[in-house]
């Protein structure tokens, strides 16, 4: 890995304790974003705070399964997210399908579609595992670790190209996006 | 000022869940909107084809989110029904008991979530705190925090032990103390009622056109709840009473919701007082593994009122060690996808995320 | 002098409304029955979006930043911190530069988000503009009123003419409803009602990436910091500068407890509102100070 | 069968219907697929408004597809099953939307998991899925777990049986 400046070990020592998730429920583990959220686990302290558009967030939560008409609009929010941004891939889902592994519609690894920093195992994953993951997440931005945007511009053909084995077609038709 | 189409949803702070809707908006008026679901579509009803009658239980929690054990008690009621199996008496109370804990974890993150599209988030942080706190009964008794798996075909997984039974005592009295907290909060605060009340209107004969369940159907001042009319378990032995209000608004519907918690405590002390003692909480599924449980031909439709409405598992047994098929009816699914179509037309930007928290539209029982 | 006067203001505007929002979170959790974020986090906040890499959406959009977070700077750098001592330009305080010069920050913050193209940010800036009409209007009626009683609209020569009493106990009507119009310019609940996250994705907002949220932040800052230093120079009586941030201090908390047991208002709502009681008071106001009826 | 539900039986007899009590509030009225409107209206007059669900079931056997509907009475809580059968290989049917407006969503969702055409109901787009190029998937004849390989890779897994040997007998810390 290439050494980084002192003002980019600033920067990220900044991003570590200023995380903005966005606030997007893609599955069914953001039944246990509430109670983190609210009065008894109170991430806040942590600094993370939820916001209401990608443009904003730093951290993307995918939280649990994602079939295939949610997988084209994450990835739309993935790539309007601003660099550098994080992927957390919540319960086992998101590792190797858990429990859908044979549905027709939900992808089997998420991985393979946008990188993941932290993934978190459990269905449903509890509160505290969700503490845990954030405060890894940030260990490892602080030191520079947490590189998943920079590995998905670098293989971003690569990606694109497994994208489209899963989905057919990346972009999404209706009367909304002609 | 020509029409603006925007979306809301899938990826909007005032959507509860993975669900959208399209509207065409003039100035903030809404002049068309389309819902558009599926974003959570998992295939359950074919994946429960592919497993055993058991193996089941572990799968079908994950359909609704917020108010899990419905699943499992409508499918293990329907297999039942099938199988002409008696269930023990204790197993019923306490299957009671953990429908109503659900109600009211389920009510109160409804009645503080309400602030969440008003911008009152205290009372959201208030109300998923003190859901915590059912959710804490249910980890000591189930052993997980939201997918349960507790009720199983032919009874209840384990028995409630004395100690979880004076753990629910002492929440109930805690949740009791804190209701006069929310009404000062929420129900007292004038700028609320002008947000919420006359908004979002139903009449009595749009709601039963339009099959709406629940809340939203007792609004408009029918008795209408599935526990009395067609009751289930033991909900024929408690005395409660179903509460219903007539101005059929969003302001309404969240007071019934809240008043419905009361109910609820009630039917549970009632039923820790009147359930018989014992150790038999479930039949002995079969000989050898449950896993190789058969069930005979037939089909059944059983449903239960749920936190939203009217909730519904159709199962088909071909004789089989697997369903043969398992169709859900989504308690949400009427006011999720034709009332959006229909109702939500000139209202204002402003309702769209009132008509999802008031209704209870829940996206993942729509999509499965 | 002037300058560094000036570039004093600033400093202390950044470092004051910043904490104070820290604080502020604070005291909000608190209310929820919560620990909540460290009193510098808006601090770590602000620095990590200035060190992202943003997107930008066309020359009208960074332009209509620029604008906003200059027009926020230059207001910030004429206002009064109290007393004369702390006024860096005594000559040109007068309230109606000021109101002018604030007007092009919101404007420039109004062009940049409609430039953003995003329909979103557009019903944000409507109602954003929507709300201004309507607090502007008690807020000028009462500040007109203040500006005839006392005879001059330099901010300055009004701090010293309330040596003998508050301006909020010569004509408490008026205090009353310029708090509530403060309440108003702040954006804090119910009057939140153009950054709605809930209704309309945080409204003008939506488009703002990385370094771009950042600026407009400390536009924010700074807007704060002119609205409640004016309301303590002209209603509170200024006072030195340890009293006058007491006084920041009191009335930016206030105004925190006020809106974090509140729901938020619909804009029609909303205009009804201001223009209904406020407005009313306002003109009754006015009235009385024509009519010499003060305390 | 409750006495209400009886005298509504009794009524249905002129459609020559297969009654099945499942439950003393439950029946199964099985009748042919042309006179399944006649059934439902009739229902509905007598006090079953109410539908609860509107659904499908694959019969890959008898190549059949049986319709199924619920109709629910809040006045006496008493459930029917309407339930007919019809032809697998060209499933058409007629649409209930005008008894019922949210049927048009059911039966939307039916077209899509089931490829069953409702004369009458036009909006038939898909519902939940987007881009399907299979058959339609509640179909018995489709393989979800072979469509789920071909399509979404999965996470390959080396199985070390001698070191999880080891776990399980506590020699080393997994």
């Amino acid at each position: 890995m290439k050494e980084r400046t002192i003002w980019e070990q600033i920067a990220d020592s900044f991003r570590s304790r200023s995380i903005w998730m966005l606030h997007y429920c893609t599955g069914c583990g953001a039944m246990e974003l509430p109670p983190t959220m609210t009065s008894r686990f109170d991430m806040e302290r942590f600094g993370v705070a939820p916001m209401a558009t990608p443009r904003q967030a730093d951290i993307l939560l995918i939280t649990g399964y994602l079939n295939t008409k949610t997988l084209r609009r994450v990835i739309y929010t993935y790539e309007q997210m601003a660099d550098p941004k994080y992927v957390i891939g919540f319960g086992s889902c998101t590792i190797n399908g858990g429990i859908y592994f044979d549905s027709y519609s939900t992808i089997n690894r998420l991985d393979y579609y946008v990188p993941v920093d932290v993934y978190i195992a459990g269905c449903m994953p509890r509160p505290e595992a969700i503490l845990e993951a954030f405060n890894y997440l940030m260990e490892k931005i602080r030191k520079g670790e947490a590189d998943g945007w920079k590995r998905y511009r670098e293989n971003y053909e690569w990606y694109k190209q497994n994208q489209i084995r899963s989905l057919g077609e990346v972009y999404v038709h209706d009367e909304f996006h002609e | 000022m020509g029409e603006v189409k925007l979306f809301f949803g899938p990826n909007h702070p005032g959507m509860h869940g993975n669900f959208s809707v399209h509207m065409y908006v003039e100035g903030d008026i809404v002049k068309r909107a389309r819902p558009l679901p599926g974003f959570l579509h998992r295939g359950f009803e074919k994946l429960m084809e592919r497993r055993y009658w058991y193996s089941n239980i572990a799968l079908i929690p994950r359909i609704c989110v917020p108010e899990p054990d419905i699943n499992e008690a409508c499918y293990a009621m329907g297999v039942e029904k099938i199988a002409k199996l008696d269930v023990p008496e204790r197993a019923q109370w306490i299957r009671m008991i953990v429908l109503e804990l659900a109600r009211i974890a389920n009510h109160l993150m409804a009645v503080g979530g309400v602030g969440g599209p008003i911008g009152l988030y205290t009372a959201s942080y208030w109300g998923t705190a003190d859901r915590d706190r059912i959710l804490d009964i249910f980890e000591a008794l189930t052993g997980a925090r939201v997918y349960h798996m507790y009720i199983v075909i032919g009874g209840v997984r384990k028995n409630l032990t004395p100690k979880i039974e004076d753990m629910i005592w002492k929440t109930l009295d805690y949740i009791e103390s804190r209701l006069p907290d929310y009404e000062n909060l929420i129900f007292k605060n004038r700028i609320l009622h002008s947000r919420l009340k006359g908004r979002l209107l139903l009449t009595r004969e749009q709601a039963l056109e339009m099959g709406v369940t629940g809340v939203g159907l007792r609004a408009t001042g029918v008795e209408y709840d599935v526990r009395k009319v067609d009751p289930y378990l033991f909900y024929d032995k408690v005395d409660f009473e179903v509460p219903t209000a007539t101005d059929g608004d969003a302001f309404s519907r969240v007071y019934l919701k809240f008043k419905e918690i009361s109910q609820s405590i009630k039917i549970i002390r009632q039923a820790l007082e009147k359930m018989p003692q014992g150790d038999k909480v479930n039949v002995a599924v079969s000989k050898g593994s449950a896993l190789r449980r058969i069930v005979p031909k037939g089909m059944a439709y059983a449903h239960i009122e749920s936190a939203r409405g009217e909730y519904g598992f159709f199962v088909v047994s071909d004789g089989k060690n697997k369903p043969y098929r398992v169709a859900v009816r989504g308690a949400s699914y009427p006011q999720g996808l034709y009332g959006i179509e229909k109702y939500l037309p000139g209202t204002r930007i402003e309702d769209v995320p009132l008509w999802l928290a008031t209704m209870d539209v829940c996206a993942p029982e729509i999509d499965r | 002098m002037a300058a560094y006067k000036a570039l004093f203001n600033l400093v202390v505007a950044f470092f004051l409304v910043l904490s104070l929002e820290g604080i502020a979170r604070k005291i909000m959790a608190r209310i929820q029955r919560r620990i909540g974020p460290p009193w510098y986090q808006n601090f770590i906040d602000l620095f990590k979006a200035l060190s992202k890499h943003p997107f930008s959406n066309g020359w009208i959009f960074d332009f209509g930043v620029l604008m906003a977070l200059g027009g926020a700077l230059a207001t910030a750098m004429i206002i009064p911190m109290g007393s004369i001592t702390w006024t860096p330009f005594p000559n040109s305080d007068n309230f109606f530069v000021i109101m002018y010069l604030f007007a092009v920050g919101a404007l420039g913050m109004a062009m940049g988000m409609v430039g953003s193209g995003n329909p979103w940010a557009s019903i944000g800036v409507s109602r954003a503009l929507t709300q201004m009409l309507g607090y502007e209007l008690p807020y000028l009626i009462v500040m007109s009123s203040v500006i005839f009683f006392y005879k001059t609209a330099s901010i300055h020569k009004l701090i010293e003419l309330q040596r003998g009493g508050w301006n909020l106990l010569v004509m408490p009507l008026g205090g009353i409803v310029a708090f509530i119009s403060l309440m108003g310019m702040l954006g804090k609940k119910p009057f939140d009602i153009m950054i709605a996250p809930a209704e309309i994705a945080s409204g003008p907002m939506v488009e703002l990436s990385g370094k771009y949220m950042g600026l407009l932040h400390i536009m924010h800052v700074f807007s704060v910091f002119v609205e409640i230093s004016l309301f303590v120079d002209v209603f509170l009586g200024g006072g030195s500068f340890g009293w006058y941030l007491v006084k920041f201090v009191v009335v930016w908390v206030l105004a925190v407890m006020i809106s974090s047991v509140l729901p938020r208002f619909r804009i029609e709502q909303m205009l009804k509102f201001y223009w209904g009681v406020p407005l009313g008071l306002a003109f009754l106001n006015a009235l009385f100070v024509l009519l010499g009826w003060t305390l | 069968m409750m006495s209400s539900m009886n005298d509504v039986v009794k009524s249905l007899e002129g459609f020559n219907p297969f009654i099945e009590e499942i439950d003393e509030r439950e029946v199964k009225v099985t009748v042919s697929p042309d006179r399944v409107i006649a059934v439902l209206e009739t229902l509905k007059a007598n006090g079953y408004s109410h539908l609860s669900l509107m659904t499908c079931v694959d019969w890959i056997d008898d190549n059949q597809l049986e319709l199924v509907y619920i109709l629910f009475s809040w006045k006496d809580g008493g459930k029917f099953i309407v339930s007919t059968r019809i032809d697998r290989n060209n499933p058409k049917f007629f649409t209930v939307k005008e008894l019922w407006p949210v049927a048009r969503f059911y039966e939307r969702e039916l077209h899509e998991f089931f490829g069953v055409e409702f004369e009458g109901n036009d909006d038939m787009r898909p519902l939940f899925l987007e881009l399907w190029d299979e058959k339609p998937p509640l179909r018995k004849d489709f393989d979800p777990r072979d469509y789920s390989r071909k399509k979404f890779p999965d996470r390959k897994y080396e199985k070390d049986v001698i070191k999880e040997a080891k776990i399980f007998r506590g020699e080393i810390n997994g």
